[in-house]
C-alpha cells in the first residue's frame, strides 16, 4: 500500500447523482374506452347503419340480430343506431350540465370563502337549507318555469340544483390557499387580487376540484337519465340514454331484456371509466406510509 | 341548568330552521308556474269559465298575496289543521299516514344498514390497505356506485321475478297478507338491496379514505410506541377521530337516502311518501306538498342537530371551537 | 442621529377569540437605524411575530403608529398615496420556507414574482436573468431555477425566499425566524448570508428569533420580548454582558453551552415570571429595562 | 453483564419512488442501563430511522436488511409484531418531535395515560388506574387535574410532558427520545432536557436522545454518538466528544453553533450538502465536504479507529500513515 493515498487532497467535487428514471405512465385502459364512446357519440353519423328515430313498426321487440346488432325497442327503433345518438344527447347534457354546476359552485364557492365571516355564514346556511329541499321538488318545480323539456333545460335543471357539495370543497380549498403564507407574501409584494387569483389561487385549486367535477360529471349523467326514465326528463321523440331506458317497463312485460340491458351496460361502462379517470386526477403522489 | 340550556338552544334552532325552511318551500311552490285548480278539479278545471275559476281560487285561498296566504297556512298548521290535499280530497295527514310507515320502513332500515355497513367495510378495507380485501372491495365497490339506481331496479326485477320468479316485484305487501311479516319482508328484499348498494359505497369509501388519513397522523406512532394494538388504534383513536365528520355527512344525506327513495318507490310500485311527493311536486298539491317537505327537510334538520350533539360529546374541539365545519 | 428608518410607536394589537380578548402586542415602541440587524426575541406566544405583521401591514393594530421613512403606515391615506414604496421597500421573509413558496410555481417564477407584480422592466434582460442573478446572490446555483420547491432542501429554500425579497432591492427586510425551522449546520449558512448581505450591501433587517445565541452573532441591537411588551432592549455586547430584566437573564441562561461539565452543573433560573409591568427606563446609554416606576 | 441493548451492524432500507434508500447504513452501539446516549446529526442521516427500526415503528416499505438487535441478550431482530407489541410500552417506548401531533386529539390526557398503563396491567382496577395517572403526571411535572383535559387546550411543553407520561406508564427500560425539543421554545427545552435527566436518575431509565444540536445534547447526555449519511461516524463520552473531537464532521458540528461564535468573525459552515442516500458515494460519505479529506477517503470506507476505550472514530485521519492535523476546534470559553 503506497502512502500516496494518504495525501490531503481536500473537497473534490461529487459525480452528479444519476437523474431518476423519468416515471413510466400505466397505459390508461379507461381513458381508451371513454375517448372511444367519446368520439363514436360525436361521429355517429358516419357510421350508424339506420335512423335511430325511424319506428320500424313491422319489428317491434326484436331480439339482436344481424339485421337489427342490437335488437329493436318497443317502438321498432334499432337500438345500435340510437345508443350513439342517443349517447350524443346524453353526453352534451352532462357536460353542461357539469359546466354550469362548475360555474356557480366556484363562483358560489370563491365568494363565501373570500367574504367576511358573517356573509360566509349566511351564504353557508343557504346551502344548507337549499341541502335540505328534497331536490326532486326543485327540480319539478325547475322544469315548470323553463317549460317545454329539451336538452338544454335538462341541462340547467341538472346544473342548478347539483353544485352544492363542489361549492362546500371549493370553499374549503379557497380558504386553505387564502390564509397559506405564499398567498400573504404575494399580497406584501403587492400582489393585486386578480395577480393573487391567477398565479396562487387556481393553480392551487383547480387540481383538487378536479375530482369533484369528474364526479359531478357522473352524476349530471345519471341524473339525466333517471329523470328521462322518471318521465319528468326528455320526452320518449328525443333519443337519449335516460329517455330509451323509460321504455323498459313495457320491456319488462315483454320479457326483452336487450331494450334493458343494453343501453344500461352502455350506460355503466361510461360511468366506470369517468370514475377511474376520476380517481386518477386525485393527488395521492407523495402520500405518506401508514404508521399503523 | 346548562344541560337545559343547550337543550333549549338546540331546539331553538331547530324552530328557527324549520320555520325558515317552510318559507322557502313555501314561495318556491306558488311562485313556479302551473295550476293548482287541475289537480283539484282535474279536467274540470280546463273547462271553466273566468268566474268560476275565480270563484274556485276564492275558496282554495289562492286568491290573497303570497304573504297572506303563508301566514294563513302557518297559523292553521300550528294549530293542527295542515290542510286537505287537491288530488285525493282528503286531509293531508290522512293521506301521508297510510304510507307513511312503509317509507319508514323502507328509507328507516335502508338508513341503518348503509350506516352500518359503510362503517364496517370502511374499517375492512382501512384495515386491509392495498391488500387483496381491500382491492377487490374497492373494485366492487366503485362499479355498485356506477349504476344508476333504476337500472339496478330493472335488471333486479327482470332476473329475480320475470326470470327465477324468486321475489315479487312490485307493492309493499301481497292482497290479503298486509299483517304478515315474512310477506312484507319478501316484498323489501329487492327495494332495500337497490338502496343499500346505490348509497352504500359512497359512505364507505368515504370512511375508508378519511381513516387511511387517519392513520398516518403522528399520534398513530405514540400509541404504537406506548404497546397498543393494531385493533384498538384503528377503533379507538382513529375511528373516533373520523365520527365527526361521517355523522355531519350521513346527516346531511338523510334525504337522500330517506326521500330519494322515490325511485325505488316508483319503479317497485311501492305506496311511500316518495312517490307521494313527487306527485304533489308535479301536480302543484300545495298542502301535501308543504307537509312532505317538512317533513323530510325537517328529518334533515333534526339527524344534524343529533349528529351535532353527539360530535360534541366525541371530540370536545368542536364544542371549544377549534375546528371548523367538519363538512 | 438621523432620522430612524423603521420608528415603531405604542403599537398595540388585540385578538378576539369569542369572548377572549388577548393583548397580543402591548405598548411596544422601538427604532430601527438604517443598516443595522435589529433583533427582536422571546418565545412562542410573546408577540414578537405580531409586531412582524403590524409592520407589514399585515395586521392593523389597535393602537400606535409605524412610521417607515417617515411615512405613517398605519394611517390609511398616507399608506395609499405611498403604496408601490412601501409594497416593494419592506419585505417579509417566513419562518418556514415550504409554505411560504407557491409549490406549483418554478423557482424562476417565485424569484420574479415580484418583479412581474409591479411591472418592473428587468434591467439584466429578461426575468429569468433577473432570477438568476438574485439565485446567484444568495448562493444558488443556475441548475435550481427550474425546480420546484418540494424539489430542494429546507436550506435552499430558505435561500429562495430570500433572494425573492432581495429582488425588490428593499430598505427594509422583517425576517419572522427565518431559521428557526432549520438544522444547526444549515442555520449557520443562512446567519452567514443575511451578515453578509448587511455588511457588504448594506441591507437593514428586522430579525426575529426565539433564541438568543443567534441573535448575539448577528444583531447590531436586540429587543427581549415577553408575553406582548418589550422587557429590555440594549445593544447586543451589553445586553450580553449586563442583563437588567430577569427574564432577560432567564432566557440567556437557557441557551445551551456545548460543555458538558459546564453545562451539567449549571442550574436553571425559573422561568415562569409573573406577567411584565412598568415603563421602559434608561438604565445605561442606549439600553432601557422596563421597571415599575 | 449483558448490554441493555446490542445494535449489531444494522442496516435499513426504504423503497422510494426514486430508488433503494439506504437510511442505515451498518450501525453498531450498544447502551447499558440507566445510561443516556445521544444520537446527533443533520436531518436526514438515518437518526430517526434507526431509533424507529429498533422498536419496529417503520412503514412496510422499509426493511431491517442486515445486523442484529439484541435487548437483555436477546435476539430481537426477527420479532413479530405480536411479540414486538409485547416489548413497546415496557422494554422501550418513545417520544417524538412534534408533541402537537403526538397525542390524539379526540381524548383526554388521563384516558391517553391510562391506556398505556392498561396495556401491560389489563387487569388494575380503576381507583388504582386513576391513582397511577395522577402520579405519572405529577412525575412529569403536571397537575394530576390536567388528566380531564384534552390536547387542544394544552401548551406544547406541557403536551410533551403529557406525552412523556404516555411513554413512561409502563416504567419502560429504555427511552427513545426523537428530537424531544427541537419543537419547543428555549426556555421550555432547557426544562424538558431536565426533566428527561432527573426522569433517567429516578427511574433508572436508559436513554436515547436524538437531536441535531451538539449544544442541546451537552447537558444531558452520558455517550454521544454522531451519525452521517446512515453511519456512526464517532462515538465516545460525552467529555470525550466535545473535549476531544476526533472527526472532522464532528469538528464542523462544533463550529457551526452560533453560541462558539466570536465576534465579528464569521460563523463557521460545513460546505456542500449531504449526499443522497439512494445510492450514496463510495468511500467516506463525508468526504466531498470535507476540506480535510484525503486520498484514500474517496476511495475506501474507514473502519471504525479506536481512540480510548469508550472512543471510537471513523475517519482515516487516525490512520498512522495519515498526515497529522491540528483539529481546528478548541475547549469551549466563555
Amino acid at each position: 500500500m503506497s502512502d500516496s493515498r494518504f495525501t490531503q487532497v481536500g473537497i473534490r467535487p461529487l459525480p452528479p447523482p444519476l437523474a431518476p428514471a423519468p416515471r413510466r405512465r400505466r397505459p390508461c385502459l379507461s381513458a381508451f374506452l371513454l375517448g372511444a364512446i367519446l368520439l363514436g357519440c360525436l361521429l355517429c353519423d358516419l357510421f350508424i347503419p339506420k335512423d335511430p328515430a325511424y319506428m320500424d313498426l313491422a319489428n317491434c321487440s326484436r331480439p339482436p340480430s344481424a339485421a337489427f346488432l342490437f335488437g329493436t325497442d318497443t317502438m321498432g327503433r334499432d337500438i345500435f343506431s340510437m345508443i350513439w345518438s342517443g349517447g350524443r344527447v346524453s353526453l352534451f347534457i352532462a357536460f353542461l350540465a357539469t359546466a354550469i354546476s362548475t360555474a356557480i359552485a366556484v363562483i358560489f364557492g370563491s365568494l363565501s370563502a373570500l367574504a367576511p365571516p358573517w356573509l360566509d355564514a349566511l351564504l353557508m346556511r343557504l346551502t344548507e337549507i337549499l341541502l335540505s329541499v328534497p331536490s326532486l321538488l326543485l327540480i319539478v318545480l325547475l322544469q315548470a318555469v323553463l317549460g317545454q323539456p329539451n336538452a338544454v333545460t335538462i341541462a340547467i335543471v341538472i346544473g342548478v340544483t347539483s353544485w352544492t357539495s363542489i361549492a362546500k370543497v371549493v370553499r374549503t380549498e379557497v380558504r386553505q390557499i387564502r390564509s397559506s403564507e405564499f398567498v400573504i407574501a404575494s399580497r406584501c409584494m403587492g400582489g393585486g387580487f386578480f395577480h393573487i387569483l391567477w398565479r396562487h389561487l387556481a393553480p392551487n385549486f383547480l387540481p383538487s376540484i378536479l375530482f369533484m367535477v369528474v364526479m359531478d360529471l357522473r352524476s349530471a349523467i345519471v341524473a339525466e337519465s333517471t329523470l328521462s326514465f322518471m318521465g319528468i326528463g326528455l320526452p320518449l321523440s328525443v333519443i337519449s340514454w335516460g329517455s330509451m331506458l323509460s321504455l323498459s317497463e313495457k320491456a319488462l312485460l315483454a320479457n326483452a331484456w336487450w331494450i334493458i340491458l343494453i343501453p344500461g351496460l352502455f350506460l355503466i361502462v361510461t360511468l366506470l371509466c369517468i370514475t377511474d379517470l376520476g380517481n386518477r386526477f386525485r393527488k395521492n403522489a407523495n402520500r405518506k406510509e401508514s404508521n399503523l | 341548568m346548562s344541560t337545559v340550556l343547550y337543550c333549549l338552544k338546540k331546539l331553538a334552532a331547530f324552530a328557527v330552521s324549520l320555520l325558515v325552511l317552510s318559507v322557502v318551500v313555501f314561495s318556491i311552490a306558488r311562485l313556479a308556474p302551473g295550476d293548482p285548480l287541475v289537480s283539484y278539479y282535474g279536467d274540470r278545471a280546463e273547462k271553466m269559465s273566468p268566474a268560476e275559476r275565480a270563484w274556485a281560487e276564492e275558496r282554495l285561498g289562492l286568491h290573497d298575496p303570497l304573504p297572506v296566504q303563508y301566514a294563513r297556512w302557518l297559523s292553521n298548521a300550528l294549530r293542527g289543521d295542515l290542510g286537505i290535499s287537491y288530488k285525493y280530497k282528503t286531509d293531508v295527514l290522512e293521506v301521508i299516514q297510510g304510507r307513511l310507515g312503509n317509507t319508514l320502513l323502507l328509507g328507516g332500515l335502508g338508513f341503518l344498514l348503509i350506516f352500518g355497513l359503510s362503517l364496517l367495510l370502511g374499517v375492512l378495507c382501512a384495515w386491509f390497505e392495498d391488500r387483496l380485501l381491500d382491492r377487490w372491495i374497492c373494485r366492487i365497490g366503485t362499479v355498485s356506485s356506477c349504476v344508476p339506481e333504476f337500472w339496478l331496479s330493472l335488471v333486479l326485477i327482470l332476473l329475480f321475478s320475470v326470470t327465477l320468479r324468486l321475489l315479487p316485484s312490485s307493492g309493499a305487501y301481497t292482497i290479503g297478507h298486509a299483517g304478515d311479516p315474512a310477506d312484507r319482508l319478501r316484498h323489501l328484499v329487492l327495494p332495500l338491496t337497490v338502496i343499500v348498494l346505490g348509497h352504500l359505497w359512497y359512505y364507505a369509501y368515504m370512511v375508508r379514505n378519511k381513516l387511511l388519513e387517519e392513520v398516518r397522523a403522528d399520534y398513530v406512532l405514540l400509541a404504537k410506541a406506548k404497546g397498543l394494538g393494531k385493533g384498538a388504534i384503528l377503533f379507538r383513536h382513529c375511528l373516533r377521530g373520523i365520527l365527526p365528520s361521517y355523522f355531519s355527512i350521513i346527516a346531511i344525506s338523510v334525504p337522500h337516502i330517506l326521500g330519494g327513495t322515490y325511485i325505488v318507490e316508483t319503479v317497485f310500485s311501492y305506496p311511500g311518501l316518495g312517490a307521494l311527493a313527487y306527485e304533489s311536486a308535479r301536480y302543484q298539491d300545495y298542502d301535501l306538498l308543504m307537509v312532505l317537505s317538512i317533513l323530510s327537510g325537517g328529518a334533515v334538520i333534526l339527524c344534524s342537530l343529533i349528529a351535532q350533539a353527539v360530535n360534541e360529546r366525541i371530540d370536545p374541539r368542536i364544542r371549544a371551537g377549534e375546528v371548523g365545519p367538519l363538512v | 442621529m438621523t432620522a430612524p428608518l423603521l420608528d415603531v410607536c405604542h403599537l398595540t394589537h388585540v385578538f378576539r377569540h369569542g369572548r377572549l380578548i388577548l393583548r397580543a402586542v402591548d405598548d411596544v415602541s422601538f427604532q430601527i437605524q438604517e443598516g443595522e440587524i435589529f433583533g427582536l426575541v422571546g418565545e412562542s406566544g410573546s408577540g414578537k411575530s405580531t409586531v412582524a405583521r403590524c409592520v407589514m401591514n399585515i395586521y392593523r393594530p389597535a393602537k400606535g403608529s409605524i412610521l417607515f421613512q417617515g411615512i405613517d403606515i398605519c394611517d390609511p391615506r398616507q399608506r395609499r398615496a405611498n403604496q408601490k414604496l412601501l409594497q416593494t421597500k419592506r419585505q417579509l421573509i417566513f419562518q418556514d420556507s415550504a409554505s411560504s413558496l407557491d409549490q406549483r410555481m418554478t423557482v424562476a417564477e417565485i424569484v420574479a414574482e415580484p418583479m412581474a407584480i409591479h411591472r418592473i422592466v428587468p434591467p439584466r434582460g429578461s426575468l429569468r436573468e433577473e432570477a438568476k442573478f438574485q439565485l446567484y446572490y444568495v448562493g444558488l446555483g443556475e441548475d435550481c431555477l427550474d425546480k420546484y420547491p418540494t424539489e430542494l432542501s429546507g436550506g435552499q429554500r430558505q435561500r429562495v425566499a430570500i433572494a425573492r425579497a432581495l429582488s425588490m432591492e428593499p430598505a427594509l427586510l422583517v425576517a419572522d425566524e427565518p431559521i428557526a425551522s432549520l438544522d444547526v449546520s444549515i442555520q449557520a449558512q443562512i446567519l452567514n448570508l443575511f451578515r453578509h448581505l448587511q455588511e457588504e450591501h448594506g441591507f437593514t433587517f428586522l430579525f426575529i428569533a426565539h433564541d438568543l445565541a443567534v441573535v448575539r452573532y448577528l444583531c447590531s441591537r436586540v429587543a427581549v420580548m415577553f408575553r406582548g411588551k418589550i422587557v429590555e432592549i440594549a445593544p447586543t455586547g451589553e445586553l450580553f454582558r449586563d442583563p437588567l430584566h430577569p427574564y432577560t437573564r432567564a432566557l440567556l441562561s437557557a441557551i445551551p453551552i456545548p460543555d458538558p461539565q459546564a453545562e451539567r452543573s449549571r442550574p436553571l433560573p425559573p422561568f415562569d415570571l409573573p406577567a411584565p409591568q412598568g415603563v421602559l427606563t434608561e438604565a445605561a446609554p442606549g439600553h432601557y429595562v422596563l421597571r415599575s416606576p | 453483564m449483558s448490554a441493555l441493548l446490542d445494535v449489531q451492524d444494522l442496516s435499513v432500507t426504504f423503497h422510494s419512488p426514486h430508488g433503494l434508500v439506504e437510511a442505515v447504513r451498518g450501525v453498531s452501539f450498544s447502551l447499558q442501563a440507566g445510561e443516556v446516549l445521544a444520537i446527533v446529526g443533520e436531518s436526514g442521516c438515518g437518526k430517526s430511522v434507526l431509533c424507529k427500526s429498533i422498536m419496529k415503528l417503520l412503514p412496510e416499505s422499509a426493511q431491517i436488511v442486515g445486523g442484529r438487535i439484541l435487548l437483555k441478550g436477546t435476539d430481537i431482530t426477527g420479532y413479530t409484531e405480536r411479540e414486538m407489541r409485547r416489548l413497546r410500552g415496557r422494554a422501550f417506548s418513545m417520544l417524538f418531535q412534534d408533541p402537537m401531533t403526538a397525542l390524539a386529539p379526540t381524548m383526554t390526557i388521563g384516558r391517553q395515560i391510562g391506556e398505556a398503563v392498561l396495556v401491560h396491567r389489563p387487569r388494575l382496577p380503576r381507583a388504582a388506574l386513576r391513582r397511577r395517572v395522577a402520579e405519572l403526571l405529577d412525575l412529569v411535572g403536571l397537575d394530576p387535574a390536567a388528566a380531564r383535559l384534552c390536547p387542544y387546550a394544552l401548551s406544547g411543553g406541557m403536551r410533551q410532558r403529557s406525552v412523556l407520561a404516555v411513554a413512561l406508564a409502563s416504567e419502560p427500560s429504555l427511552l427513545f427520545a426523537d428530537e424531544p425539543t427541537t419543537a419547543l421554545d428555549v426556555t421550555i427545552q432547557a426544562q424538558v432536557l431536565d426533566l428527561l435527566r432527573a426522569i433517567q436518575q429516578k427511574l433508572g431509565t436508559a436513554t436515547v436522545l436524538v437531536s441535531h444540536d451538539l449544544a442541546v445534547v451537552a447537558r444531558a447526555a452520558d455517550r454521544v454518538a454522531v451519525m452521517y449519511a446512515g453511519k456512526l461516524v464517532e462515538t465516545g463520552t460525552a467529555e470525550e466528544v466535545f473535549y476531544d473531537p476526533r472527526h472532522p464532521y464532528t469538528w464542523g458540528l462544533l463550529r457551526a453553533l452560533p453560541a462558539r461564535a466570536r465576534e465579528g468573525e464569521p460563523l463557521y459552515t460545513i460546505p456542500g450538502m449531504p449526499p443522497s442516500l439512494i445510492d450514496p458515494p463510495k468511500g467516506d460519505a463525508f468526504a466531498c465536504r470535507n476540506e480535510y479529506a484525503l486520498a484514500i477517503d474517496y476511495e475506501e470506507m474507514p473502519p471504525m479507529f479506536q481512540i480510548t476505550d469508550t472512543h471510537f472514530a471513523a475517519t482515516w485521519l487516525l490512520d498512522p500513515r495519515a498526515p497529522k492535523i491540528e483539529p481546528p476546534v478548541g475547549r469551549w470559553s466563555k
